[in-house]
């Protein structure tokens, strides 16, 4: 827009120019680090509530594996962990510019992400059949709360995830811009981060 | 309405009342010098026809001063709280032989239960009565604080007691009461429309009369049992 | 100053790493030792996969040191939180 | 200057916009049919329910911290549980519970069921109303009572009557069998308030009568519900345009 | 140092290119930080005014309980039957009055508005790092407005549990008799937050990356600190909120357990989780204020800030010790005592910078050359008052005097002075002294000064009496003080209040009417009619879109009053070059 003139045009992938020095990387980035910062404390009210009451009943969770479905959950944390490695194989194309390679890699991503959502739907599912519900007790309220809210963020990552390859097949991302698949490859490893540690504190422990 | 607190009946409300007029005093010291100095500056300093303003940054010495200053009286009236602080909530703050006496906070009423000649809470002889606190002068009382739906607070203003009743939670807090008459208990935590009507009647008696209290309404209760009773 | 083909962190290295101590973590849970060690082993395993996402996924290592402080700025908080409350069981 | 009003002009716009969903306690109005309860039919059941054996005592209530209620009482108030009158039990809701004919459906009165709060006692302490029924709930005292209303099927209600001769009138839409009236103020208050979709339904005074009109002929099974002592059940053959009595006892231990 | 420093470099000031955008794009979903600033204005003024017409309420039936309210037939019979009011409805009042004005007046004045307005103009930007982000952050604020507003009309009531919402009252939706009240309140704190962490995750990003050439961390003016420490604390705090708040709707919904006891859910566990974001919450209302109060009265002292590191340092200090004194909240919640000490000392501790504070505030004042335009009167008052506010909290933070003033009126006048006389007044303060660079017109100074003076008054006539009640054990949050022996002979002085409470409210439609009639009628102002450094005041009135046609530079700090290096007038703008200045180090291939 008008006004854009002001902001240099030469390399959007480094700090604004003719600015004091900030951050050290531009703004998308520096904006989605400090929103992930707002998403870690999110979490930790969610799992911070958790680990306090589980501290303070512990009976009334049971043991790892006898109520929650491990196997098919671990199988779905790998997926998650191939979805960030495909992600940071399609940032490492987008570096060096190769289409057709940053166009395959988004779109494994988002089939994975989509699949670990479908599984995690799957075994909601599963569960809610077998009788555990939210308002079972405090297992049920803080696992579906946790689980679910992480969920909810996986589906708005495949999301954006799916309008960044729409952009991508319309090639607008270059060697010297690719701003949006290094920002949504951020959202998607913390949310993979995430996962990692919930997966653990919920289902392991 | 006189700006002092009102004349208090318990052991270590002496103690609170002190701590409060200490921080009066400091707070008070602090109040006239700021308020003071603004008017005066104000005055001083107001805008002259071809007046110049002192171009200073301001000057590192003063600012250690005020901040020493300030961070010594804070800790000062830190140090003195935690040990009042300590005697009234402290762990082991309940004095032995302290009489055990069941309130329980439901909402909008308060269920005063008194133990039976056993002297303990929860045997079959408990005396339970509705909004009425009777209690012994110059004996230290261990109120044993539950609720049964929302948050109450245990609130007896001249005993400058507090101590809020969380269903879930059993809470012992301990006071002594030291003058005899009746005081008013209220509920200082909102918990509903009724909130406001949690009000019970504390009546501090000298010790035979507070024993023959107890044994009547025993006498009474054991009679014809009271409807709260029977849940 | 066109970006030349530049070196990529060893991607498929971290992945194979972060599948074993999935693994590893899948193997202790199941076994039979007293429960504070087991929960102090897992929780090391998942942040130290945490860390390798954030490190290398997440570009962390090669950041600017004023990024890195940025991004572990809230993780003291949640500590604060956490600790103070679970001392509300020590009474 | 155009700044400043065209962002006002859309907010006012969108400021007004909330949406005020009528509160569902007004009158439910147009519900009603005729006037008077159009009777089904010409039969009445009567009879009265009676007690067998000592009825238990009924506890004292401890008043003392409620002098408005407190002097209502005179010699001092007991919870009137089980009240007996020369063997006839008060305080027993019967309706029938089933036989009428099917499908029929039966105008909602107009007029409202009353339900008074007096020396801190309710009164009735067990009585019913119809689905849509408006019930009008007075306050006689000069203190402060709430009327919590803790259905399954319905919805609850908590409101206050913060003044004496304060009046609030409720409805309920679903049939449902001893809905709980409780006041949390004095924690002894005590009522059960029945929710039916059909008129035939009444409540023992004090004598243990209780008349039910309006039958059309036909054999019915009335239930008698005590808030202490259980239900009864019973059935009834009515005559066209007769009256059939059914005497129902309670004995001490609730069957 | 010469001191003929002749004026060289002066950015332009021609008119800025026409604005080709259509009415809508450009004032109703508006990216220009400036219209959206103002948006907030409109918004939260409205919400300030909802706000207050419900104290009034809350006043009437305090200083007249059981009384017919005049006017008040108008309320449903739900509300106010024959226009006395319902406890249920006084406990929404009280609940609504708390909801309003902190998170839908206080919070977007200072955070939305002069967030908006002031970061981009102040650093000189552009706009924001993120313009439809932040047009987005508005237009979720406005829902979650109305949302609050609906609560009033469904059945059962508006949330009735206190602004703090505590569980269990406000998770069991039985105790109140309000069930969907409650949840439209939690939906609209959830929405809000989610526009409060976008606004300040754009604020934070525009701060850090997007500063002028020259305008190194130590120049910024003292309002872009605090408002860069308030986007930190909104960041982290809001969240902790939603999360809260979400726990709380599933319990009311769902059936979950956190905070119902019945099943092992922990009903402290919410006071822990809701005043970890309370604390912080506080210092959001604040630290805004502070910062544009220290710009006012440089400006009005015609001398530099006293003391502006430490006053930096104070301002990250409060953000920081901010998260670690909630517990002060909850002395008497059945709290484990021995935390109950550690959170009296840090408590005390976070004392001593805003100590520090008001202390710089009176130095600068000291050898000041004082002009009492309004927004100077709005800030001394701001500091005399939150002098008061700070020293009544002192009581609030020793444990042991707590147990007898927690819940009580002591705490309700120690929240007005820190958030009326503290955050309003400084709200009055900026609301004047930037009104002419948002409409290019002044308000009208006379009535400015009756708008001050008669606030002042009645202010202090409502709320000092509170902290007598307090003393004498005054519960707080009660419908009728009557029932109690011990509070009867105070009615008098709730009565007072109350008389007080009106005269304070009318007062209040003087500075509305001055606002607006501003709009049309007020003096047109130049680019600086406070004579302030500011970048903003290098821009015309109101600024075009993009701000600056050409960045500016910046050669010194922003509080350069009575300089020696300026001859002919008392005040040195930021972006003026004199000779003997050097060019900002700037980035290669800067313009």
């Amino acid at each position: 827009m008008a006004h854009a003139h002001a902001l240099t045009h030469d390399d959007v992938m480094r700090p604004p120019a003719g600015r004091e020095p900030g951050s050290g990387v531009y703004n998308e980035k520096l904006g989605m680090w400090v929103f992930l910062g707002s998403e870690v404390m999110f979490f930790t009210s969610l799992i911070g509530a958790y680990i306090i009451l589980r501290f303070g009943h512990p009976e009334k969770w049971a043991p790892p594996g006898e109520v929650l479905n491990v196997p098919v959950t671990a199988v779905n944390t790998f997926l998650l962990i191939c979805s960030s490695v495909t992600m940071v194989k399609a940032f490492a194309s987008a570096q060096d510019g190769n289409q057709r390679a940053l166009r395959s890699w988004l779109l494994a991503t988002v089939l994975i992400g989509a699949s670990f959502v479908g599984v995690q739907v799957y075994e909601y599912a599963e569960l809610v059949h077998k009788g555990f519900v939210p308002s079972e007790g405090l297992y049920g309220s803080t696992f579906f709360t946790m689980t679910g809210f992480h969920g909810f963020h996986v589906t708005v990552g495949v999301l954006c995830m799916m309008f960044v390859t729409w952009r991508a097949f319309q090639g607008k991302y270059t060697a010297t811009d690719h701003r949006g698949v290094e920002v949504i490859g951020l959202y998607w490893h913390f949310v993979d981060l995430v996962w990692i540690i919930l997966f653990t504190i919920v289902y392991l422990i | 309405m006189s700006w002092l607190l009102p004349p208090h009946a318990s052991s270590y409300a002496a103690d609170i009342d002190w701590l409060y007029y200490l921080i009066l005093i400091i707070t008070g010291i602090a109040f006239l010098v700021v308020q003071i100095g603004l008017v005066w500056f104000i005055i001083k300093y107001r805008a002259r026809p071809n007046g110049k303003a002192l171009y200073t940054h301001g000057f590192a010495k003063a600012e250690w001063i005020w901040t020493s200053v300030t961070a010594v009286v804070v800790v000062v009236i830190g140090l003195l709280s935690a040990g009042v602080w300590d005697r009234i909530k402290g762990r082991d703050s309940i004095p032995p032989g302290a009489i055990p006496i069941g309130i329980h906070g439901k909402q909008f009423e308060w269920h005063i239960s008194y133990p039976g000649a056993d002297g303990q809470l929860g045997t079959g002889d408990d005396l339970s009565i509705r909004n009425q606190l009777h209690l012994p002068l110059n004996k230290p009382v261990v109120a044993t604080l539950t609720s049964e739906d929302a948050i109450h607070s245990f609130f007896i203003p001249a005993f400058r007691i507090k101590q809020d009743a969380v269903p879930g939670m059993t809470i012992r807090v301990w006071f002594q009461p030291t003058d005899t008459g009746t005081f008013e208990l209220a509920c200082a935590e909102l918990c509903g429309l009724g909130h406001y009507r949690m009000r019970a009647v504390v009546t501090v008696h000298a010790e035979a009369e507070y024993q023959r209290w107890l044994d009547e309404r025993g006498r009474a209760a054991a009679a014809s049992p009271t409807a709260l009773l029977q849940r | 100053m066109e970006q030349v083909k530049h070196s990529h962190p060893n991607y498929i290295g971290i992945w194979v790493a972060l599948a074993v101590l999935t693994a590893v973590e899948l193997g202790v849970a199941f076994l039979p030792w007293s429960k504070t060690t087991l929960i102090l082993l897992l929780i090391g395993l998942a942040l130290w996969k945490a860390l390798l996402v954030a490190l290398y996924f997440m570009h962390l290592r090669f950041e600017p040191n004023r990024l890195r402080i940025l991004a572990i700025a809230p993780l003291p908080l949640a500590v604060i939180l956490v600790t103070a409350v679970i001392t509300e069981y020590f009474w | 200057m155009r700044v400043a009003f065209g962002i006002v002009l859309a907010l006012t716009a969108f400021g007004c916009g909330g949406d005020n969903g009528g509160a569902s306690d007004q009158p439910a109005a147009g519900q009603e049919g005729g006037g008077a309860i159009a009777p089904a039919g010409g039969g009445t059941i009567t009879g009265t329910v009676s007690f067998t054996g000592t009825p238990p005592a009924n506890p004292t209530i401890d008043m003392s911290e409620e002098p408005a209620c407190a002097q209502k009482h005179a010699g001092g108030a007991r919870d009137p549980q089980v009240v007996v009158n020369d063997g006839k039990l008060a305080n027993v809701f019967v309706f029938v519970k089933s036989g009428l004919p099917a499908g029929q459906t039966y105008p909602v009165p107009s007029s409202a069921a009353m339900l008074d709060q007096d020396g801190c006692l309710y009164e009735p302490r067990n009585f019913g109303v119809m689905v849509g029924q408006q019930l009008e709930i007075k306050n006689s005292d000069p203190v402060l009572h709430n009327i919590k209303a803790v259905p399954t099927k319905n919805r609850g209600f908590n409101i206050s009557q913060p003044t004496e001769g304060m009046t609030t009138r409720r409805t309920f839409n679903t049939e449902e069998i001893g809905v709980p009236l409780e006041c949390n103020v004095h924690g002894w208050m005590k009522a059960s308030v029945t929710v039916l979709n059909h008129p035939f339904f009444a409540s023992t005074g004090n004598d243990g009568t209780f008349t039910i009109r309006g039958l059309p002929a036909g054999t019915y099974e009335i239930e008698a519900r005590h808030e202490k002592l259980g239900t009864r059940t019973q059935s009834v053959t009515v005559p066209q345009d007769g009256t059939a009595t059914a005497d129902i006892t309670f004995g001490a231990a609730a069957s | 140092m010469a001191s003929t420093a002749a004026v060289v470099h002066e950015p332009a000031l021609e008119h800025a290119h026409a604005d080709d955008r259509p009415f809508i794009r450009k004032y109703i979903f508006s990216t220009d930080h400036k219209i959206i600033g103002i948006q907030f204005l409109l918004m939260s003024l409205f919400f300030l005014l909802i706000g207050g017409m419900l104290a009034m309420v809350i006043r009437w039936q305090l200083g007249f309980p059981g009384r017919a309210m005049p006017g008040g037939g108008v309320l449903p019979e739900t509300m106010a039957p024959g226009g006395i009011v319902l406890p249920e409805f006084y406990n929404s009042l009280v609940t609504m009055h708390g909801t309003f004005m902190v998170f839908f007046a206080i919070m977007p004045l200072l955070v939305g508005v002069f967030g908006n307005y002031l970061i981009p103009l102040k650093i000189g930007a552009p706009d924001m790092a993120f313009p439809r982000i932040n047009m987005a952050s508005f237009w979720i604020a406005v829902p979650a407005g109305l949302i609050m507003l609906a609560g009033f009309f469904v059945e059962g009531g508006h949330a009735a549990a206190g602004w703090t919402g505590y569980a269990p009252l406000s998770a069991n939706p039985e105790l109140t008799g309000v069930s969907l009240g409650q949840q439209l309140w939690c939906v609209s704190l959830i929405i809000l937050g989610l526009s409060s962490i976008m606004g300040s995750f754009n604020y934070i990003t525009t701060i850090i990356n997007m500063r002028a050439p020259g305008m190194i961390w130590f120049r910024l003016p003292l309002s872009i600190w605090a408002l860069f420490i308030t986007a930190i604390l909104v960041l982290l705090a809001m969240p902790i909120l939603s999360g809260a708040l979400i726990m709380l709707l599933f319990d009311q919904t769902l059936g979950t357990h956190f905070f119902l006891p019945a099943q092992g859910g922990q009903p402290l566990l919410w006071q822990h989780l809701f005043w970890f974001f309370g604390h912080p919450e506080v210092y959001i209302l604040i630290l805004p204020a502070m910062g544009m109060v220290s710009d006012i009265i440089a400006n009005g002292s015609r001398k530099p800030i006293f003391g502006y590191t430490s006053m930096v340092l104070a301002i990250i200090a409060i953000g920081a010790l901010g998260w670690g004194v909630w517990g002060h909240h909850m002395f008497m919640s059945g709290m484990n005592p021995t935390l109950g000490t550690g959170f009296m000392i840090s408590t005390l501790l976070i004392s001593v910078p805003s100590a520090i504070k008001t202390f710089n505030w009176m130095g600068t004042m000291w050898g000041g050359n004082i002009r009492f335009h309004v927004p100077m009167l709005h800030a001394v008052a701001f500091v005399s008052m939150f002098v008061i506010g700070g020293l009544s909290g002192v009581f609030m933070a020793t444990t042991p005097v707590d147990i007898y003033i927690h819940d009580t009126y002591f705490i309700v006048a120690h929240l007005h002075y820190v958030l009326f006389g503290g955050s309003l007044f400084a709200i009055f303060a900026a609301v004047t002294f930037w009104y002419p660079k948002m409409f290019g017109r002044l308000m009208n100074p006379l009535w400015g000064k009756v708008h001050f003076w008669l606030t002042f008054i009645f202010f202090n006539a409502v709320f000092f009496p509170m902290h007598g009640l307090g003393a004498q054990g005054h519960m707080r949050r009660i419908y009728d003080p009557t029932e109690y022996e011990f509070l009867a002979p105070l009615q008098g002085v709730n009565r007072m209040i109350t008389i007080s409470a009106f005269l304070l409210f009318t007062a209040q439609i003087i500075f509305l009417v001055n606002f607006i009639a501003g709009w049309f009628k007020g003096a047109k102002a130049g680019p600086n009619p406070w004579q302030d450094n500011g970048l903003e005041w290098a821009t015309p009135s109101p600024p075009p879109h993009g701000n600056f046609p050409v960045t500016p530079h910046v050669y010194r700090g922003p509080y350069e009053f009575s300089s020696p290096l300026a001859v002919d007038d008392d005040y040195l703008p930021q972006s003026r070059k004199l000779e003997t200045d050097r060019e900002p180090a700037v980035l290669p291939a800067g313009d």
